[in-house]
């Protein structure tokens, strides 16, 4: 089947739940326009179940609706992960062959993100989900430079150290912070490097992998990323000389 | 470990007082039978099956030959001594040739007397013990399957509906809930079923917020499920309803496929769907007797009263109708350990400390009933379209059930006020659940209403209250009651109601093999 | 402000919360497919904040994201209320002088619908919200027939009494159970008393109240309808003779 | 009443070990000063406003001022001296038009000696006492305000955080918390704040996941909210940060713009910011000498371990920091009843007995720190995407702080894992606070851990591993154990982190009238 829809209780139903605020007194007028936003966005039929007044400016609703659209899974599309999952053995293995060195690796949250847990999930030893950090693979030096790195500031560092790969980390994504500080920073690398940047790599949890040309860098990982998936990631990435 | 400290005089008085209130009701239903006794009688002795030809749609045989009886020559002997009488007066084998002649005009249906009665009543009751037997194996393989897979591994039980209208469907949705940690699995019934007279034959595709009772409903979900628990390594109960004008023929069913649990109540047809009273209390106590012999658990259905009528100022009547539904289920055989009474969390949750209250009467439940299933419904009436309000609500009835002890927990779904659960919702609440059992595992430990508190103090009054009205019904009678709107504000006179004209009074010579099957426990 | 977008926290953000599951093994694919379904929604950016399979054959999702459509106030329908609401004893006097005799109203639920609760809240003394139901109007005589009432029934009974008004409640709603009832029922009158057929109403909790010309009714009362909104539009369409 | 049965002997050994544990670090902050201590004691003396002419953007009036003088003579001996000296040899009018003057460049700043010195310290002590006569005023207004409005009708008092980056955008969503029933407003402030060596000026718009803490944000929120309380009828408390580099001077503004509550922990900038340990413990000590002033309960930040260390295993490490954090407190005058000390619901839920184990933590908290307004704080790293499962758990989280008798709920949000909070998770999570604190008002009475059961024996774990901790601090210092990773994993020797620079030793001269008239209690 590559043509799905929404299912409530029965294939085909389409079925969705949505809730949303619209900047309308409660009333009568006030579900008529959820009605409206609900057929806007392909509802029908929809019924507003829930509404109440927030303030007296404000109305919040629960809408439950059929959705006319259909889901062609043939279009969908996924950074489909196109080199092997390796073992941490595996991947010290694969850069002494591909180095003869060890694989430097300069991480940290840049711009005013402190929020590190998840850089150091990725980085750390004690790693994530059961799954040692990089800091544990035997090839790689690993350089965690934490919270509120300056996009200077890692740049220098990239540079002194010599650095394979940058990792940074983007969790607070309010006014598009995320974005704009990523973008800030591979452009900083293109201008300070040229051709021999590092390869870039950002991460969080409200980055989409699919957002990679967007943001100038090589690779995207968002939610739930494992510290594996990033090592493979990186042997692939040296092996291709530099990803797309 | 008593919390309440519930004085075991005031509790035995109440019982005393439920038998008195019951005991004219229980003459009432061992005097008179109905068709649809008469029907499940035939059933057990191995009609199946219905006539397609019928231009009112399919007709299930048994209704044929006990319409046909009944016009013929009366239904106070019973359907047993005409109906067998007649197989051998035609010669015929089997009961469905004998419906098939029915149907096509050829049967004349007459009471045998004589040796001819005693003729028909035992080939009856050789072939209604055959009926009986194989309940009996189904209670026995049950026994085993629980034996190697194993019951669920704790309380309470995890209780899930589905309601797609389409049996298909409802497999999916049955499989997904018991691999996701459902331990009873209930198909709920399109919303006519309960006011036919007569069973549908099938699979069937096309309820109304509910799936049609049919044997071979029950048979596809049962098998459906026995995969399941063997996949899952514990074994799912499967539920339904023997409930409405087909209860008795329902409850045969039930055992036939091997159900687990059935709601089966003393008055919800009465109260809920209008069924004659006279008609529910003998259908049920027959129904009942079938269900304590297939080991049966039956779900009373008290929860309804506080749909209708308001969960703090009814809260007595929902004791009052545990006691009376225990005292009818242990009169027609039913032990502590099937009597699944019903209650409910639905007081009003804006009410000031309405947790403590559903505290106070869920454990004045556990505590009158201690070695009951009790089955814990949770809110319905105050779950609106606001779904993230209804999924706390639903986690605190989770959290009530814990802290006091229910024994069988039907799921809350979020969408309860929307729509019939969408296979999410169902998936949310087992999360729901499973959070609450697991995070407040062994907190019932440090659940220790204060002596003289709120919650004591609620449940000495529940129970009072109790104890006064079941003083008033047995002064005034339980039919009158009922007739008065005391339970779930419904008024029911004895003789309204449908199915009234389904009710016969037994004659001297009424002779029904399952009845005595039922009450002697034997197997031949 | 005649055009509004859904409020998340800043004026035009278009902020709105959907739920769904869809008949797809859980993974990337599945996450793209809930971002494609969220693209024909019209959310745009839209982030997939969480997904977990149902199951192996159906993943779940909430997905948040900002509605690019925009509500337009001037174009809601809503179906105004045209008459004033009546105290009851307005509705009493209103009563009297219009038709010098009781107004009778016959109701109940019909098809295999057994949800009471709603027709009693409206017709029963007890009432509903603080406001008693019409029984306790003195000029209003009121014939409740329950539940699972069927549609020759109803007529016969609107018949016999020469009812004014013929009340349906519908609260099953499954396979549109609701709707077809209904259209059954004014079928049914119309065929059997054409146009001296009584005003016919409506009523249950996912009824639209612009439903009214699709049902075949002269109206539709949604949830949380009180009984003195009916008793005046009862008034009102008697006066009106009867309204469209 | 007592329910954990702790061994008072024990609880005060724990409180005596963390005093020997703080003490070293009392005699690092009285024997420096910061740049922050300094412009806070000029902001205390009555300079505003920004020097907007400056090509790297607005800076302070307070920056130029404490800068220039540090660059022509050093901070040792305090701002005052030099600044006031100043100001009478350049016959300047106001500390405004010094500070012009020292942007142009005209001043040069000297460390006056004998009568000057005298002359120059007396005229900061009145200006200076001036400023804090203002917070004086401040604090009697408030308990004005209290008196006629009334406090919040029941604990724990709801606290909500807004969080939009744009005042204007926060006043509308604070308004609508407030009617909807939050008792303390939050204003959470802009990622980059804390780092910034100087207060922003102004009203702002622009901040990321919060909004800038600047005197005229904090001057345009209380007077909103006290337009609010007066609509609703009760004081409606307004609370920001001091923390950061400024934690003095925002401690100062709290104080001058009638702030409730502040953001104020011994350790978080360390932790969680990377600014220099002896910095933030002489920045700390100041701005609580304010707060004691002032009335304002300050909120430490122990929930924040828990983000990073797990819930369970470094439990202990939080009853450690706040004995600590009181210790730290008591020291700078703070009482009692201004100690919001933190606390957090931030067990993995899927942990079997999760949500006792949350009861045993804040259970220890509430008898280890019986007249403190401890502030519990909500789930964050265990909420995700699945804003359902988030709900529900917020609900636990409540009830936990109903159970446990906590004083300042902060209100949890279910997208905490999504979005700073919409308009609308705010009023469902309100919505979510009020069902909990209604129907469960009275349940803490039925609440009895069982002794020696679970919770119980959680609690004196916890305890236990408090002491024994505590013990290897005095041991080994505590400014080491920060270096060592012992609180949230973080490691920060005292010689690392941001704004080391702004560390001076005072010198035996060294005169501060804002440090002399909090310690004495003075109004002149
Ligand atoms: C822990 C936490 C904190 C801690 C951070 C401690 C620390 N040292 O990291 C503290 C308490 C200090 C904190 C503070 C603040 N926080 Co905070 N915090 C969180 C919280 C609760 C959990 C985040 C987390 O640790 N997740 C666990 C990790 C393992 O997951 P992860 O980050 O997604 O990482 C995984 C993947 O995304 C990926 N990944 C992430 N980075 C990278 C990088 C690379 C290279 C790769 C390959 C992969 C990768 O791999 C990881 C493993 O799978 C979230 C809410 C939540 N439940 O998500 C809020 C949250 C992130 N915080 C938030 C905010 C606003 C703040 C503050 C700004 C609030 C304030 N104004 O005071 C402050 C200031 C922080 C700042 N300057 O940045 C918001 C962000 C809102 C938004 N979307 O913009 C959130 C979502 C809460 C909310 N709803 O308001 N916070
Ligand atoms: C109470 C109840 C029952 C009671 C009914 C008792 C009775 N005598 O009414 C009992 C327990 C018997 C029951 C049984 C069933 N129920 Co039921 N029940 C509910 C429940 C919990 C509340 C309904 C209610 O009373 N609301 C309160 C009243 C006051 O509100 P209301 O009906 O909306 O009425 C207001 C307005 O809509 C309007 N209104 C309504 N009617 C009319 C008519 C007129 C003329 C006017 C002007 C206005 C008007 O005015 C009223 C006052 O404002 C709902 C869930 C929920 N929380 O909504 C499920 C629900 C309605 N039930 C449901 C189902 C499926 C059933 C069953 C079919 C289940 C089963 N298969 O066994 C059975 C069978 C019922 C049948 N044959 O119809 C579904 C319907 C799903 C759907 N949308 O299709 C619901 C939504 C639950 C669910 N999610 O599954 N139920
Ligand atoms: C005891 C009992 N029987 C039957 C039913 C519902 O069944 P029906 O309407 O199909 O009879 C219920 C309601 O849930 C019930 O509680
Ligand atoms: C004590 C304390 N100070 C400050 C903050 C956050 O502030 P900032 O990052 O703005 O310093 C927190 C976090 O919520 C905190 O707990």
């Amino acid at each position: 089947m590559t043509n799905v829809r929404p299912y409530g209780d029965t294939t085909g139903d389409g079925m969705v739940q949505v809730s949303f605020t619209l900047p309308v007194p409660p009333g009568p007028r006030a579900d008529g326009a959820a009605m409206q936003l609900a057929a806007k966005m392909g509802l029908e039929p929809a019924m507003v179940v829930h509404s109440h007044g927030i303030g007296t400016e404000f109305t919040f609703f629960v809408v439950y609706g059929s959705a006319r659209h259909i889901v062609d899974l043939d279009e969908v599309t996924v950074v489909e992960r196109e080199y092997p999952l390796l073992s941490p053995a595996e991947v010290n293995g694969a850069v002494r062959k591909l180095l003869r060195r060890k694989l430097v690796v300069v991480g940290g949250c840049i711009g005013t993100d402190a929020h590190t847990v998840g850089i150091d999930a990725i980085l750390n030893i004690k790693g994530f989900a059961g799954e040692k950090g990089l800091e544990y693979y035997r090839e790689l030096r690993v350089l965690n430079l934490g919270a509120q790195v300056t996009v200077p500031e890692l740049v220098k560092r990239a540079r002194a150290e010599k650095a394979d790969a940058v990792l940074v980390s983007q969790v607070v994504t309010q006014r598009d912070a995320h974005i704009l500080n990523t973008q800030e920073m591979s452009a900083a690398f293109r201008e300070a490097m040229g051709e021999r940047r590092p390869v870039l790599v950002a991460g969080g949890p409200r980055f989409d992998p699919l957002m990679a040309a967007e943001l100038g860098v090589d690779r995207v990982f968002g939610r739930g990323t494992t510290p594996g998936e990033v090592a493979s990631y990186l042997v692939h990435a040296i092996r291709e000389g530099r990803a797309a | 470990m008593a919390l309440l400290g519930l004085d075991p005089e005031v509790v035995a008085a109440a019982r005393a007082l439920a038998a008195r209130a019951a005991e004219p009701v229980v003459e009432i239903a061992r005097a008179h039978t109905t068709v649809a006794v008469e029907r499940a009688t035939l059933r057990l002795a191995g009609i199946t099956g219905a006539d397609t030809g019928h231009r009112a749609g399919d007709v299930p045989w048994v209704n044929r030959v006990v319409d046909t009886v009944r016009e013929h020559c009366g239904l106070e002997h019973g359907v047993v001594l005409p109906a067998f009488h007649a197989l051998r007066e035609h010669d015929l084998a089997t009961l469905t040739e004998l419906a098939e002649a029915t149907a096509a005009g050829q049967v004349r249906y007459t009471v045998p007397t004589g040796r001819d009665a005693q003729r028909a009543a035992r080939a009856g009751r050789v072939a209604v013990a055959k009926g009986l037997r194989t309940i009996d194996r189904n209670r026995a393989q049950r026994e085993k399957l629980v034996a190697r897979l194993g019951d669920p591994p704790r309380r309470p039980w995890i209780y899930l509906i589905v309601a797609t209208g389409d049996i298909d469907e409802d497999v999916v949705q049955a499989a997904n809930a018991a691999r996701a940690g459902a331990d009873v699995i209930a198909v709920i019934r399109s919303t006519g079923q309960s006011l036919l007279d007569y069973v549908p034959e099938g699979a069937t595709h096309h309820g109304f917020a509910g799936t049609y009772a049919t044997q071979e409903n029950f048979r596809i979900m049962r098998a459906a499920m026995d995969e399941v628990s063997r996949e899952v390594g514990r074994y799912v109960r499967v539920t339904n309803y023997a409930s409405g004008l087909c209860m008795p023929e329902i409850a045969v069913l039930g055992g036939l496929q091997r159900l687990d649990m059935m709601l089966n109540d003393s008055m919800y047809g009465i109260l809920f769907r209008d069924i004659n009273p006279i008609r529910t209390f003998v259908d049920q106590r027959f129904s009942r007797q079938v269900h304590a012999r297939a080991g049966i658990i039956i779900n009373t259905g008290e929860d309804n009263y506080l749909t209708t009528a308001d969960a703090v100022e009814a809260a007595h009547t929902v004791t009052v109708s545990q006691l009376l539904n225990e005292h009818f289920a242990h009169e027609a055989g039913l032990p502590d350990e099937l009597l699944g009474l019903g209650h409910a969390f639905e007081i009003n949750p804006s009410l000031p400390e309405s947790f403590r209250l559903e505290l106070a009467h869920a454990l004045l439940a556990r505590e009158l009933f201690p070695d009951a299933p009790l089955k814990w419904m949770p809110p319905t009436k105050h779950m609106t379209g606001n779904v993230f309000d209804g999924y706390l609500l639903d986690g605190f009835f989770n959290l009530a059930g814990v802290l006091t002890g229910q024994s069988i927990l039907l799921v809350g779904m979020m969408t309860e006020a929307v729509v019939t659960p969408f296979l999410s919702d169902r998936d949310l609440a087992l999360r729901n659940v499973r959070y609450v059992l697991d995070a407040a595992a062994g907190l019932r430990e440090d659940f220790r209403p204060a002596p003289d508190g709120f919650i004591v103090k609620r449940a000495h009054q529940v129970l009072g209250e109790a104890v006064d009205l079941l003083g008033r019904i047995v002064r005034d009678g339980l039919l009158d009651a009922i007739a008065d709107g005391t339970f779930g504000l419904m008024k029911r006179p004895p003789d309204g109601g449908k199915g009234a004209d389904g009710v016969v009074e037994k004659a001297p010579g009424y002779v029904n093999p399952a009845a005595d099957l039922l009450d002697e426990g034997a197997t031949r």
